[in-house]
């Protein structure tokens, strides 16, 4: 943030944070390995604005997904979170509340819903008990309404609702297992709800069919998504905002249509170009360069992207660029914002 | 011209050109990683050095003493003496090259069955895979040890190669088993449909491409079933159901308990004790071994810092 | 349903094979045997102090009908008999039938294994989770520690040395017979008590000989749980950390189920070591003295009964499986 | 040349003591692929598409139908005539990750293929080594930092690089690039399309493109056709651009319409619709077309009768009631 | 369906018994004690009938199973009797028949007279187990109710008939002669023709194989309860012990003053050894034990030791096929270098004596037998390694680098076969080899897993040298037919002398001595005849040819003897005294005996 900005009285700053339904604030978290830490998430700062939905985007091992575990308090080991708030609804710090607290507000305050691989329900337990099991671990009373509830989201999601409840995990389909996994993280009413790579494994016609589902409940709830991926197809066309993630950082934020448009950074500039099109000219679009970021990419000293970046400089390689405002709410990490990249 | 961009320069890193013996280097490093490992190392060449050079350390046949019959431990004797005053200590040390040779054969034997059988049932899927599988099943119904006692009656097991053969006869199901089903999923993954479609032979595919990939899973059963070979045959000794004319650890169990009263009067008691702790120090060094050798055959945990 | 039952009665009808080839297999390997129970009798009758002649005439009497009969009529004589649960003569035990020997031999190996191998799967189960769940705490290295040590030294190892421990060093508990005899049988605080302290050294040497690899493996299949995914989405859905270790708890109980049913099965040949040890009179035990006497239809019938109970136990588990496991569930 | 006709394959799945059952995976493909020539095949998971590359280059055997490699039929074939034919087809596997032993290092990959070209080219070891940098070169690889280093050292990007210079050291005439670029980061997945373009139109390499990403596709083939697979079955087929701008199929219109939109830089079409219907594979063959349980432009015919694939417009669709709907994004 | 009910009640109990403390053993120190002891005649099973004739039945000698007297065992007195059931037995001049009359008083635990039926039924009994014409019972005569004769068969010779009479089990007529049919002792009668008549042998034939078959169902019969004419009368067992109580009918209840027995059942000496030391055992019987556990038992006070001779020797023999055993010189030359002292202070410390001499019987036995003028002419064999080499050297065997080369240069390796179990053997085994081996012999002992094994591989010659028991028994006859009986091809066929070479491999000649010997006397002897001979003769007309066979082992050493065994028994006076041990032919009997003779007062309790 720039120095002009911090003048802008506390109380806008605090009317912002009102407005946010999360407000992370100066994250970090460490993956501990034998050759000592690894920084994973740096300095991170993130806020999901109420009702709307943000994307984040990253390459594999960029650490977006430990970013958003972050968020929700659960780190897994090796990682450590070392620093860092996570404001709920301008209130509760996330990371310091009890551990019962905290247990209370995932799932129900906030939802989660895991990439369509991984298998997210208990292999032994019916989808059904799997309800019930979520209800009386966040008090419902009435667990009947709750299963009618998770009933009409089912319906909602194109599923048969009387058999799924009455399924395995492996008696359903990836598409299906997703939309379970969409409905156990809205069946108690989160109003926030992350998705990690959510629809990385469906086929076209599904990933279509549950980014329109997500949009409409989104609309009809006027829920808070974050949604993680590294398909910036999928985060273009679903999210409003977008976070360009980058090792461990953030190196380029904004509306996503403006950063889709005239992106300032030369990651996202290379990415947008990278990714072949149904229109357009064909031999426009060009590979990256280099290879994802790795291990090794996180210790570097200057600027992250600095391996692969068309337009670095010297100064590039010692020391490290910082979020600064470009245009609106549209930042940018970059020394050099608006060089030619074909130099 | 539009060749790709190579990713040259991209490293900050170069690896280090591995060449032959990179695999020993390898594996020393993965032994000395951890003290644990190192003591075990240390008590397996110990053993080994023992079943190579022990009946060398000493004239062919023991000297007895009879003025020393059970002797207490003492620097002469250290690990006391047996019913005619020989040394335990050089019992130990003369009959461990038996004991050894014999638990490595058939460790050998369980694992190439186990892992020849386990290959080819696995990759020629069809009716090689019925028969093997059902052979296969058929030896690990029959509870070995049992049929161990059964065929020790029938067998001379005078020479350590019959022994070890009978042990690998008897055990190597579990193995054949288990490399099968490793094979099964090994020749789904696409590494190997590549090398077939590349043309090459089922025997490389076999023994170059899966075999290594089973490798870890092998060496690791190499140094269980050579526990267990040593168990199965010192039993055996120890029960006294196979004829026998060394000096040999399961003997010596089976004279302390049956004949020597260890099990009665404490003077006996070093003799009983003597085969017990190098059973228990074999052990405790295979145990801590173990640990490495997931290490040394997976070039990922290998190569890793 | 129906498929259910084609498919049991294809396993035991394929079982049942099994024990006969078996069977066969036992009963040809076993005439290999050098030595013969004719000769072995005469010795026992030599050293009770009868005079050779005296010995020579009681063994024809006794094993004049062995020579008689050709091996392949043995052999179909003996087939027919298994497939009537007729296990033939035992020659040591004069005249008693072997199924009869063997079921007496049975109940006490059942005891002593059985108990053992509840004893040794409930506290190794127990220890395996805890060190899985606190592995990078000192108490969780002590029990892998202990289980990797308690797995490797063998059964008779252990034996010899609790044996010498507490029925020499410290004679605190008895040796020998399975129970008093002057006591009366039956359910009495005396007689239960004595079967008790009879039963414990054995039961005690089975189950430290067995926890080891019940530790190890539920350690291992622990780990595997807490490493899938929905133990990490239902830490982040909310729940309970009680419910969440009952889904740990089941999903890594699961492999260990087959490896439990498939040891009952296994546990008529488990013993024999003990049983020699400790002089109890089972099944391994009938085994070793039937192998010493050359008593042939006794050897292939504990032999036998060891691999039926493995054989039984295989399908058992295979379809309990299918009740316990709804994704093998059809 | 290769060419398919009539090519099918039917699998059985088992159930032990309870009736087969009968999957149509694929049914009555024909086509042809001119060297140097390339070819795309689109649909989406479990359509039959990957089943017809791994028929084409012999790791399944069709049911029924014949695969024609520079004429020769190779069902009619010896066993090891066929091999060696097959050799000319490589499958660049969907997966680097598992296509790549991890016990090897990329030497002696590359070497385990090459020995065997040398025998039988009777080259000694030095042509080994030249060919394996030559190759690596090709890819874009540099031979030196790659040589030593096992699969797991690699990224996705490498590794895939990696498979295709291995497939080339058997000198293939084609390559069958399933889905080659899934696994890989969207920031590295150009590369991989840009090298095979390069090898097809530098090297002559023809290329047989199994996707359901229509812009890979795109990027790949513009010049070439496009085959719209649906249950084993070609419902569209024409020439690349053509299919995207014009699409007939209401399947094809579906799949053009899921492509996410890169808001800011295109608009969807506008007659864009959203199919939420699952793909299931129906348990008894439907009498009717085979896209009818899910097409939102279906009507009482579509149930009873299927439709054939028919030439119209400049290309082939198989559709009682074919309508051009601008479905696909276009740029701003 | 009963067996099910009593497993699921035993895993109750035992599944309790996790969660319960161990109790300590009761009865140890129970004021009415019980008398407890080894059974070592046949393992105790739970499953075998309580039916004397079944080897392993649970009938148990001198406690519930009966005979007509008890043979005090001794080598100078083999005819004096403990009575049994017979009060007293008489025996005509010739030999011919004995006269036997009952206890009066004698009954069965049900209360029932022993009579001179059930006498007789237990001698029909006898034929049909072989027992009776192993000692040429004829007939037999019931004379009155408690007074019988039995007779020799016509033509019999056998001089211990009354001996062996006097030994036969005797079992309730009224339990077993159900089991006979009417005309039993008329199918004996026929089975006893020995004549020459075609029909007549083939009637024989079949009368005998009617017996056999009688014979099975005997040993196969099963009684429901235990009836005893002894001292006990079985309570209860299970696999570890029998347990017996005082049966107040027997004839001299007044004398036992023991209320219960415990026997317990043993798989391998440690145990009873860990009885022993442990003061379990109110009477040890003979065992081999090493030195630590004698000390270790006699540590326990109260444990005392009582010694006797046996008439067992332990040697090492030879097969003289092998080279070169064959050569009775060598033989002589490794007599030589054996040490047997040695041998037997580490193999038999406790319970053995180094032998004297190689005579063929033990050593306490040959003081009675064998003249100083006989024994002058006899080798002592005494450990001197010069004198060995110097019969090998002039063998032709060669000494080169301290290993001894056979005449025709090759090395020379023996291998001594011993017997899994048999610890003496395994160890004197060892020194046998070690002291070969120091004089440049290589020798290891090669143990074999079982003594059936062991027997049927030495029958068929498979062993050039092995252990060997010899002597066995005060009988002379017994004793040398240990060496020259089967093992060395002589076999009694239908009462006549066969000879079997070695080459007939089947006929179980494993020495293969020459059938004829030429002794130092100038006296050329065959021993198998002689010994043969012995058979018919009465002991105080052995003499003279227990003399020549002895001088012929001596002379030609078949095998050489290593130790005697002495028979080392212990008594522990904790709960009971006034052991019978200073009658020497008492201790040779089961404790059942003493009690009946009225020794073994329980003490009063503490």
């Amino acid at each position: 943030m720039s120095d002009t900005s911090t003048v802008n009285t506390e109380n806008t700053f605090k009317d912002q944070e009102q407005k946010m339904a999360i407000s992370a604030r100066n994250i970090n978290v460490v993956y501990a390995t034998p050759t000592g830490d690894i920084p994973a998430v740096r300095n991170v700062d993130i806020d999901l604005p109420k009702g709307s939905i943000t994307g984040i985007i990253g390459e594999s091992g960029s650490g977006k997904s430990t970013l958003i575990m972050a968020i929700m308090n659960a780190v897994t080991k090796p990682g450590k979170i070392t620093s860092g708030s996570v404001l709920l609804n301008g209130e509760n710090d996330m990371l310091k509340l009890s551990s019962e607290k905290q247990r209370k507000i995932r799932g129900k305050e906030i939802g989660f819903v895991f990439q369509a691989a991984q298998n997210s329900l208990n292999p032994l337990r019916r989808i059904g008990q799997q309800i019930l099991d979520l209800g009386r671990a966040h008090e419902v009373n009435d667990l009947r309404k709750l299963i009618n509830y998770a009933k009409k989201l089912l319906i909602r999601l194109g599923l048969d609702a009387d058999r799924v409840l009455a399924s395995y995990q492996h008696e359903l389909s990836g598409g299906m297992r997703q939309r379970v996994g969409i409905m156990f993280s809205l069946v108690l009413n989160a109003n926030i709800v992350f998705l990690d790579e959510s629809t990385t494994a469906l086929d076209m016609l599904s990933q279509a069919s549950v980014l329109e589902i997500i949009r409409e409940l989104q609309r009809e709830k006027n829920l808070t998504i974050a949604f993680v991926s590294h398909d910036i197809g999928v985060i273009a066309d679903l999210s409003e905002r977008i976070e360009i993630f980058y090792a461990g950082e953030i190196v380029e934020e904004g509306k996503t249509s403006e950063v889709l448009a005239c992106p300032k950074h030369p990651y996202t500039k290379g990415l947008i170009k990278a990714i072949p099109k149904i229109s357009g000219d064909i031999d426009a679009a060009e590979p990256l360069k280099g290879s994802s970021p790795d291990y090794r990419t996180f210790k570097q000293k200057g600027c992250l992207f600095y391996d692969r970046c068309p337009i670095r400089t010297d100064s590039c390689r010692d020391s490290r660029p910082e979020l600064n405002i470009t245009n609106r709410d549209h930042k940018v990490a970059c020394f050099r914002v608006g060089a030619n990249d074909r130099d | 011209m539009t060749t790709p961009d190579t990713v040259k320069s991209v490293h900050t890193f170069t690896p280090k050109p591995y060449n032959g013996s990179s695999f020993w280097k390898a594996a020393w490093r993965s032994i000395t990683r951890k003290t644990s490992r190192i003591i075990g190392f240390a008590i397996i060449v110990l053993f080994t050095l023992m079943a190579i050079f022990g009946p060398y350390l000493y004239s062919s046949h023991l000297p007895i003493n009879t003025n020393a019959i059970y002797a207490p431990i003492s620097w002469k004797y250290p690990l006391g003496t047996d019913f005619e005053g020989t040394s335990n200590l050089a019992l130990i040390i003369t009959g461990a090259r038996y004991v050894l040779l014999a638990a490595a054969l058939g460790a050998l034997f369980t694992v190439i069955f186990g892992t020849v059988l386990g290959l080819i049932a696995g990759y020629f899927v069809g009716w090689s895979d019925s028969i093997i599988m059902r052979i296969t099943d058929f030896f690990l119904t029959i509870p070995s040890f049992p049929l161990l006692v059964v065929l020790s009656t029938v067998w001379n097991f005078g020479h350590p190669l019959a022994m070890g053969f009978i042990l690998g006869i008897t055990s190597w199901g579990g193995m054949a088993r288990a490399v099968r089903s490793q094979t099964l999923s090994l020749r789904e993954r696409g590494f190997v449909e590549a090398a077939r479609g590349l043309g090459l032979s089922p025997f490389h595919i076999l023994f170059r491409e899966i075999l290594p990939n089973v490798s870890s899973y092998i060496g690791m059963n190499l140094l269980t079933s050579i526990t267990g070979c040593i168990y199965a045959e010192v039993g055996l000794f120890f029960l006294g159901v196979v004829p026998f004319h060394v000096n040999n650890w399961g003997v010596m169990l089976n004279m302390a308990v049956f004949s020597a009263g260890a099990m009665s009067s404490p003077e006996a008691l070093p003799y009983l004790l003597s085969p017990l702790l190098a059973l228990l120090l074999l052990t405790l060094g295979i145990v801590l071994f173990l640990d490495a050798v997931d290490e040394m055959f997976n070039p990922r945990l290998r190569e890793d810092v | 349903m129906k498929n259910f039952l084609i498919r049991l009665v294809w396993r035991v009808f394929s079982g049942i094979l099994m024990v006969l080839v078996i069977a066969s297999l036992t009963f040809f390997l076993i005439r290999l045997m050098p030595g013969d129970p004719v000769s072995a009798q005469y010795n026992q009758l030599i050293m009770q102090g009868m005079t050779p002649v005296q010995a020579e005439n009681q063994v024809k009497v006794m094993y004049g009908f062995i020579p008689d009969e050709p091996v392949g009529e043995q052999f179909v004589n003996y087939i027919w008999g298994l497939l009537h649960f007729d296990f033939g003569q035992s020659i040591s035990y004069e005249g008693i039938g072997v199924s009869h020997i063997i079921l007496t031999a049975a109940p006490w190996t059942l005891i002593l294994v059985f108990t053992g191998l509840i004893a040794s799967f409930l506290v190794g189960v127990l220890a395996g989770v805890i060190s899985a769940i606190k592995r990078s705490s000192p108490t969780g290295t002590v029990l892998t520690v202990s289980g990797s040590l308690l797995h490797g030294v063998p059964q008779f190892v252990m034996g010899l040395l609790l044996a010498y421990l507490f029925t020499t060093l410290w004679p605190i508990l008895p040796f020998g017979a399975p129970y008093d005899s002057s006591i009366d049988p039956g359910f009495n605080g005396p007689f239960i008590s004595s079967l008790i302290s009879h039963a414990v050294l054995p039961v005690v040497t089975y189950a430290l000989s067995s926890y080891g690899g019940w530790l190890l493996t539920m350690k291992s299949s622990v780990i595997t749980v807490l490493g899938d995914d929905f133990i990490l989405a239902s830490e982040i859905r909310g729940l309970k950390s009680s419910t969440i270790i009952g889904y740990i708890a089941r999903n890594a109980i699961l492999p260990l189920f087959t490896l439990f049913t498939l040891s009952i099965g296994f546990m008529f040949g488990g013993s024999v070591f003990i049983e020699n040890i400790f002089d109890y009179p089972g099944l391994g035990n009938l085994l070793l003295k039937s192998i010493d006497t050359r008593d042939y239809p006794l050897m292939s019938g504990a032999f036998l009964l060891i691999t039926i109970a493995v054989i039984a136990a295989n399908i058992i588990t295979d379809f309990l499986y299918t009740f316990v496991d709804p994704r093998i569930r059809r | 040349m290769i060419e398919i006709k009539n090519l099918q394959k039917f699998f059985q799945i088992k159930a032990k003591f309870s009736n087969h059952k009968t999957v149509h995976a694929v049914r009555n493909v024909n086509l042809t692929i001119p060297s140097g020539g390339a070819l795309c095949l689109i649909g989406e998971s479990g359509c039959g598409k990957t089943t017809i590359g791994r028929m084409l280059c012999g790791m399944e055997n069709p049911s029924s139908g014949s695969i024609i490699i520079d004429g020769q039929d190779i069902s009619k074939l010896k066993r090891g005539a066929r091999a060696k034919l097959l050799q000319k087809v490589q499958l660049i596997h969907q997966d680097p990750y598992q296509a790549l032993n991890p016990t090897h290092t990329i030497e002696q990959m590359m070497k385990a293929t090459l020995k065997k070209m040398a025998k039988q080219k009777k080259k000694d070891a030095d042509w080994i080594r030249q060919r394996m940098d030559e190759l690596l070169k090709l890819v874009g690889l540099d031979p030196e930092t790659i040589l030593f280093k096992y699969p797991h050292m690699l990224s996705g990007g490498q590794r895939q690089r990696v498979i295709i210079a291995r497939a080339l050291t058997v000198e293939p005439e084609m390559l069958i690039a399933d889905e080659v670029v899934s696994m890989i980061d969207v920031s590295l997945r150009l590369g991989i399309l840009k090298l095979l373009r390069y090898l097809r139109e530098r090297h002559n390499i023809s290329i047989l493109f199994i996707t359901h990403d229509i812009a890979s596709a795109r990027y790949l083939g513009n010049d070439t056709e496009l085959y719209v697979v649906y249950k084993g079955m070609v419902i569209e087929r024409g020439r690349t651009e053509l299919v995207i701008r014009r699409p007939q199929h209401p399947y094809t219109q579906a799949l053009l319409s899921a492509m996410p939109i890169l808001k800011g830089i295109e608009k969807p079409g506008k007659d864009r619709f959203v199919i939420t219907s699952q793909f299931r594979q129906s348990e008894e063959e439907p009498h009717g077309c085979l896209f009818a349980d899910r097409c939102p432009f279906k009507q009482s015919i579509c149930d009873e009768k299927r439709p054939e694939l028919i030439h119209s417009d400049d290309a082939y669709h198989a559709c009682f009631f074919p309508k051009v709907r601008q479905v696909a994004a276009e740029s701003i | 369906m009963k067996l099910f009910k009593r497993l699921s009640i035993l895993s109750l109990i035992a599944l309790l018994g996790i969660t319960m403390t161990a109790c300590g053993d009761s009865g140890a120190n129970n004021s009415n004690a019980k008398f407890t002891t080894v059974y070592y005649y046949h393992p105790i099973s739970p499953g075998a009938p309580k039916n004397p004739y079944n080897t392993t039945g649970n009938s148990f000698t001198s406690f519930d199973k009966m005979q007509l007297a008890w043979s005090s065992g001794l080598a100078t007195d083999l005819n004096k009797f403990y009575p049994g059931l017979a009060k007293s037995w008489s025996e005509s001049p010739d030999g011919m028949k004995a006269t036997i009359e009952l206890q009066p008083k004698a009954k069965w635990s049900n209360g029932k007279s022993v009579t001179a039926d059930d006498v007789k039924t237990s001698m029909a009994i006898a034929f049909t187990q072989g027992t009776a014409q192993s000692f040429s019972l004829g007939s037999v005569k019931v004379l009155s109710d408690k007074k019988i004769e039995l007779s020799q068969v016509t033509g019999g010779t056998y001089k211990s008939f009354m001996h062996d009479a006097l030994q036969q089990t005797v079992v309730p007529s009224f339990q077993y002669g159900k089991l006979l049919p009417e005309n039993i002792w008329s199918v004996i009668d026929q089975s006893l023709y020995a004549g020459k008549d075609k029909a007549k042998a083939a009637q024989a034939k079949k009368a005998q194989d009617q017996l056999t078959k009688l014979g099975k169902s005997i040993t196969k019969f099963a009684p429901k309860t235990d009836i005893s004419a002894g001292p006990f009368v079985l309570k209860r067992l299970n696999p570890g012990e029998a347990y017996l109580v005082k049966n107040k009918y027997f004839y001299a209840a007044e004398k036992v003053k023991v209320n219960s027995v415990s026997l317990r059942n043993y798989t391998g000496n440690q145990q009873i050894w860990n009885y022993l030391i442990a003061g379990q055992l109110d009477a040890t019987p003979f065992t081999s034990m090493p030195k630590n556990i004698l000390t270790n038992a006699l540590n326990k006070k109260t444990n005392q030791k009582i010694t006797t001779p046996t008439y067992v020797a332990a040697s090492l023999a030879f097969n003289q096929k092998f080279d070169p055993y064959g050569n009775v010189n060598v033989r002589k030359a490794l007599a030589y270098v054996i040490d047997r002292e040695a041998v037997q202070k580490v193999a038999e410390p406790v319970v053995g004596k180094p032998a004297k001499y190689t005579d063929g019987i033990t050593d306490s036995a040959a003081a009675d037998w064998i003249d100083s003028s006989v024994r002058s002419k006899m080798d002592g064999y005494n450990h001197n390694l010069d004198k060995a080499a110097s019969i090998l050297e002039k063998e032709g065997f060669k000494k080169k680098n301290g290993k001894w080369l056979l005449p025709n240069g090759k090395p020379w390796n023996m291998n001594i076969y011993v017997v899994n179990g048999f610890s003496d053997w395994i160890q004197g085994g060892k020194v046998i080899s070690s002291q070969l081996t120091d004089f440049g012999i290589d020798a290891k002992p090669t143990i074999v897993s079982s003594f059936a094994q062991y027997q049927a591989d030495m029958a068929a010659q498979k062993y050039a040298v092995g252990f060997w028991l010899n002597s066995l028994s005060p009988n002379m006859y017994t004793a040398y037919a240990r060496i020259y009986g089967t093992p060395d091809g002589y076999n009694i066929l239908n009462g006549k002398l066969a000879y079997y070479d070695q080459k007939d491999k089947t006929k179980g000649n494993w020495i293969g001595l020459p059938e004829k010997l030429k002794l130092s006397t100038d006296e050329t002897v065959n021993p198998g005849k002689l010994t043969f001979q012995l058979n018919q003769l009465k002991p105080e007309q052995q003499k003279d040819i227990v003399q020549k066979l002895a001088l012929a082992t001596n002379e030609y050493v078949p095998m050489i003897e290593i130790w005697d065994y002495t028979h080392v028994q212990f008594v522990n006076t904790t709960r009971f005294d006034n052991f019978p041990v200073k009658d020497e032919g008492l201790m040779n009997n089961m404790p059942g005996v003493w009690m009946a003779m009225g020794y073994v007062t329980p003490k009063a309790s503490k």
